[in-house]
């Protein structure tokens, strides 16, 4: 099992969870998070001189899903989160070993 | 005829209360933007206010209420109001009426927010204001109550249905074509970032409409005190009357509520000294029915007059200076209405507020497009992007 | 005796205040809640007001104040307020009367909200709604200034203390009961969950309760003064005595500390025409001190009345009634109380605030009962757990 | 003269509206702090009201406006209030001018709050409170309002420009010196927590504004128009004059804006009835200039007079005290200013201003020392960490 | 070392939380997220319709422990935070390769 | 590959981001948690009493880097959030298996 982070526009989370949703992915975490990327914000304009705004506000999307699952998983964010501009945002992928549903409290590896 | 303290005292805290309500319209606004440009949005309504009472001291009052040149304008005579000193109007100081003038002026411009919400340029903003309250308020102001053209053709606004919310519902409009749609509306939501703050305005309105249409009877007299009943009615008949209409085709939602309430405001504003409490039910429930359309209709053409101002103001005010001509009743405020047999009074509406919509739009579209070609009226796609909060004043709503 | 224009403005204005109150109980109970059930709960109180609005144009004030029927309720004379126009009443126009009068009642029905905040179906709150000002408030109403029984008993109520607050109070927790307790109440933790939005509520009740009480002396006279300063007096003595109460048991919250203004604002109501200053000292920190001890009762219970409106305007209106029996003064109001020797007076509040409370506990059982079996008062399981603002409104309070 | 009922009407309505501005300056300041003190922040102002409300009734009424002895203070004539009743003074219920002077002497501790904001402990807040109000505001206010021996100076102050905002600025800056600086002060930032809040406070101060200055005409008349007239285009120039000259130097932020309006409010308070609306232009402009000045040198010294109440409120009030002996105009309010030739005010002015800018320093200064020896005015280092919501209420603002 | 990651009810926090403290797992990391599971999340009636409420709110708890902590862990959270109801939650184990305290500068493998 | 997940002061994270943005590790992902620590929590004199503060305000970073970088921003990190009192927080460095840029579509590993 793998943990796909994504960290992605808040203006595309609807529509990345309606195409998660239309392909079977439905569970997921979601976070209201702050972001620097590595153009290190956006530069406005600003009387003359320019301002930068280091953070901007970002959804962190959290999903934990089977091996073989993660790449389309990784499609289907990447597809419907991109606008081709700064700050689109950046998905990593992390391992995990087990996983407990609550409610049943059985685990799987 | 001497200055009466009981009137004086009404038409003092009437100015206040209508003072209140351009704060309120920046919070009933400010809560149903997104996070990102809540203070812009609220900051756009003081900015209202400060510049049209400095707008209004030094020349706008004359030129809404100086002495009538060619049923157009008035004349400069009360420039600065240092002609003005500690003289009474009827019962009161005429100082009391200028300041309760001046809240008109400022909440209308306040209105206007709704139009350029999300994207306006600040330093465009603040231009197009002064031109805006000069050119469409005054005059406006002038032909209705100053003894301007309208007033002569016998048009009855008890309260400012055609002069404020007609203008400033028309003038978003015009202006929210000009500005453009906010990026990504229609594809992604842009869903209401603080619905307690859009009520808290709400409060605000509902309390200070007592005076704007009450106080609009320049006396605490048995006018005022139907002004106020019939304010309060189609208040809630609004409320009530949107509520029902969108509970039918989904959820009762409380913006829905609130801006049928709002509608039965304005609906009510031209007619308030005009009507009896039961024409006052039914003016205020069509409002909250009519304005929800309007609503619905401009969402479905893809308009962007982001916070509807134009379905809101523009057509409530519109049915409202109609209703005066409908439901006019002469035991209240001494004339009579179509069903009472007076188709004239009926068409003087019509004309009335047919002229402001032209004249809103036209001269709304002149001034727009006049500002935006030399300052640009929006700002830039990366602005928008990060909100006004940051962009245009190095803020953040909430840390 | 003519309308006189200052007691006119002073009734108009009022009005107003009072009016801003039934969104302030919105603010002060909406504070309190869960977020998720936010928007729900200020809207109830808009709602209140919209309903109760209409009602009381339609046949609410003809009931309370129409001539006297058996010294049970009023005649039908003033439905649709048809037959009023702009006639006087003492020295204000009646139409101010009216609305003054409407305003008390719309606050009443939102202070019930208490009893059924975060689980109440919307629909069924509105039924419960109109049936329960109908059936309880305008009755007890006309009772005490109507011309009802109670006003030939004696009893003194100056400003509501009864109509009001013994009424909402004990038909908030008759309606608790009924309902049942929030699920997973007792069991974890239901944090407030915006307390300054709780003190803006504060703030406006304390504000538009010198429209309440002082308001009440129906002209803008000494009478009037002497309500406004023990309005304030007792207000600030219920929020020490509240904070101090809590501190010896724990942490002084703010949540208390304004509680126990409302509380002093509760009890001083229906003395506030009657006692002096420093009576009022001794009502509001009584109060304070004795509705903190009725909420820690019902907490111990493990009675889910959730915002307290049992303990602070049920008890605090119980103990403002006594008071009133205790402290009016002749000087102030014309009546004395047992402190001065008068037992009847002492023996007529007592009787006047029990014959209220069983009135509004046994009504309000019926009347939910009958609507719970009729429509359900109560949303689901899986809609309270959502919460009722996007079950029952489509909405969230904060994106 | 008997009992008018519009000026007591105007009165009533008034303390009302100035009664609003202390939870007002609860949320200017409220919206200011870091989220960890906001229900701290707003509650110091409501226990300033509930304190000072239950002083000025048992004694403090009676040390400002009792019966002058030696020009100092007033007797104990009026203590408890017992022996004022239903009478009047001049055209309005004694009463009502004790409780519309009370909601001055609360808001003057409330802007206080100011100095200790963040790091003060609930418990030594209290006493430090009752012993300023007692040895710093009533003091001042029987020396200028109550006879006492600026008033047989001469000097003008219409609304409380030296009584309430010199007193409370200037006593801000010493007791901040005091407790020292917000640890971490100049380290890091402390970024207002929730803009929108400082915003609606900046409403609710704007529009109680007109009942603190217009009230003090203690008439509904030509006098109170004119002031309120003044008041508004003041806020609004000093709005527009911090905005711009903020604009220069960086971002026009919205918290400039406000303080701008409240700088023009703060000078126009003392001169209200005294100027005409061309020179209260000019008069708030200039406030909006200075007192956006007095902040950047506040801050480049590293002060931490945590809301500026010693720049808007300290440095507003000394400018309107002088700007009253400069631009003061015979046919407004009777007196002569500097630019009409009446050197004497000026010199009247400036004394009045600088002895209570001596005296709030001075008496503030041992005041707090005193209750730092007794009890400690600071929280520990591990409470201000926490923050004081819980530290000193055990709640949290926001769940 | 492991990070536990468990998403929850939020109305259960305070219990796990004490729970957890009550066994000595005191160290946490808690936020407020929003989840949708499986299950779609809950499906209001509405008008003869029903609705769907996709996002609900949850808790995200984090804790990092040793790895013969963690059954432990799980097991505690599992007891305190199941209602036996749809939204009960899940926990995820993630490797933790280092952890460092920041107040001693000192790192633990 | 690896995420730095920090957990520091709120007021330190102002100067956290410039030291980082001053050494080039400009990219971060930043939240409001909450966080109680080994200490349980603050205890505040109450009265005679005490109370504990279980849970604190926090900011919780999180940073992927190379693995030869983790070292420095470890130190970073460490070096400007450390006041030396109870709270300074801490420092998790968790396995990344992979790394999208959602803007260019590209992986790496
Ligand atoms: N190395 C990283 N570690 C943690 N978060 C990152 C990293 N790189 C990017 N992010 C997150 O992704 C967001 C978008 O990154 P950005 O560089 O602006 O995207 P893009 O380069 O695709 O335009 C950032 O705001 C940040 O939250
Ligand atoms: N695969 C997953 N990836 C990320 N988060 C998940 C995943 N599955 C569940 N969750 C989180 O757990 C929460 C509860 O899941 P749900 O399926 O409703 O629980 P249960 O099945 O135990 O009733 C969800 O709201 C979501 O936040
Ligand atoms: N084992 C852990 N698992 C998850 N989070 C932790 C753990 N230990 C510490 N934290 C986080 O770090 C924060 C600071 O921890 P604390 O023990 O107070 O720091 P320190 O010991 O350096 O003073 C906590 O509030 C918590 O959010």
């Amino acid at each position: 099992m793998k943990m796909i982070m994504a960290v992605i526009r808040p203006e595309r989370f609807e529509k990345v969870m309606e195409e998660l949703e239309r392909e079977g992915f439905i569970a997921l975490t979601a976070s209201e998070v702050k972001g620097r990327g590595e153009q290190k914000g956006i530069k406005l304009q600003f009387r003359g001189g320019t301002m930068e705004v280091d953070l901007l506000d970002k959804v962190k999307i959290e999903i934990v899903a089977e091996d073989e699952e993660v790449e389309r998983v990784i499609e289907i964010i990447t597809s419907s989160a991109r606008t081709g501009k700064i700050g689109d945002g950046k998905i990593f992928v992390i391992p995990v070993e087990m996983s407990v549903r609550i409610r049943k409290g059985k685990m799987s590896a | 005829m001497g200055v009466e303290s009981g009137d004086t005292a009404w038409l003092l805290i009437s100015t206040a209360m209508v003072l209140l309500m351009t704060p309120g319209v920046g919070l009933f606004y400010g809560g149903m933007v997104r996070k990102k440009n809540a203070v812009s949005t609220i900051s756009l309504s003081f900015l209202a206010l400060a510049i049209v009472s400095v707008q209004w001291v030094l020349v706008g009052y004359s030129l809404a209420f100086g002495s009538d040149v060619n049923g157009i304008i008035g004349n400069l005579d009360f420039v600065g109001l240092s002609e003005i000193g500690l003289e009474e109007l009827g019962t009161i100081p005429h100082l009391v009426f200028v300041a309760f003038q001046l809240t008109f002026a400022a909440i209308t411009l306040a209105i206007l927010v709704s139009g350029v919400a999300e994207r306006v340029k600040l330093s465009s903003f603040i231009v197009l204001g002064l031109l805006w309250t000069t050119l469409v308020y005054d005059p406006l102001a002038h032909w209705v109550w100053g003894g301007g053209w309208l007033a002569e053709l016998g048009a009855l606004d008890f309260a400012g249905g055609t002069v404020v919310h007609i203008s400033s519902g028309f003038s978003a409009l015009a202006i929210a074509f000009l500005i453009g749609k906010r990026r990504g509306y229609g594809e992604h939501s842009m869903e209401p970032h603080n619905i307690p703050m859009t009520l808290i305005g709400t409060a605000l309105l509902w309390f200070g409409w007592f005076g704007f249409n009450a106080g609009s009877a320049l006396s605490a007299n048995g006018l005022a005190a139907n002004a106020l009943i019939v304010t309060n009615t189609a208040a809630s008949a609004g409320a009530i009357a949107w509520l029902f209409a969108s509970w039918y085709h989904g959820k009762p939602s409380s913006l829905g509520m609130v801006s049928g309430a709002i509608a039965g405001l304005v609906a009510i504003t031209p007619a308030a000294g005009f009507v009896d409490p039961l024409a006052s039910l039914a003016i205020g429930a069509v409002a909250g029915v009519i304005c929800y359309s309007a609503m619905l209709f401009r969402i479905n053409r893809g308009w962007d007059e982001s916070l509807d101002a134009w379905a809101v103001h523009g057509i409530g005010g519109l049915w409202g200076a109609i209703a005066t001509g409908i439901f006019a009743k002469e035991s209240v405020g001494g004339y009579s209405g179509l069903i009472y047999g007076n188709v004239n009074q009926f068409v003087a509406q019509i004309i009335a507020a047919g002229s402001a919509v032209i004249y809103a739009l036209v001269m709304t579209l002149i001034i727009a497009k006049v500002v935006d070609l030399l300052f640009g009226l929006r700002v830039s796609e990366e602005e928008e992007y990060v909100g006004l909060d940051i962009s245009q004043h190095g803020e953040k709503a909430y840390a």
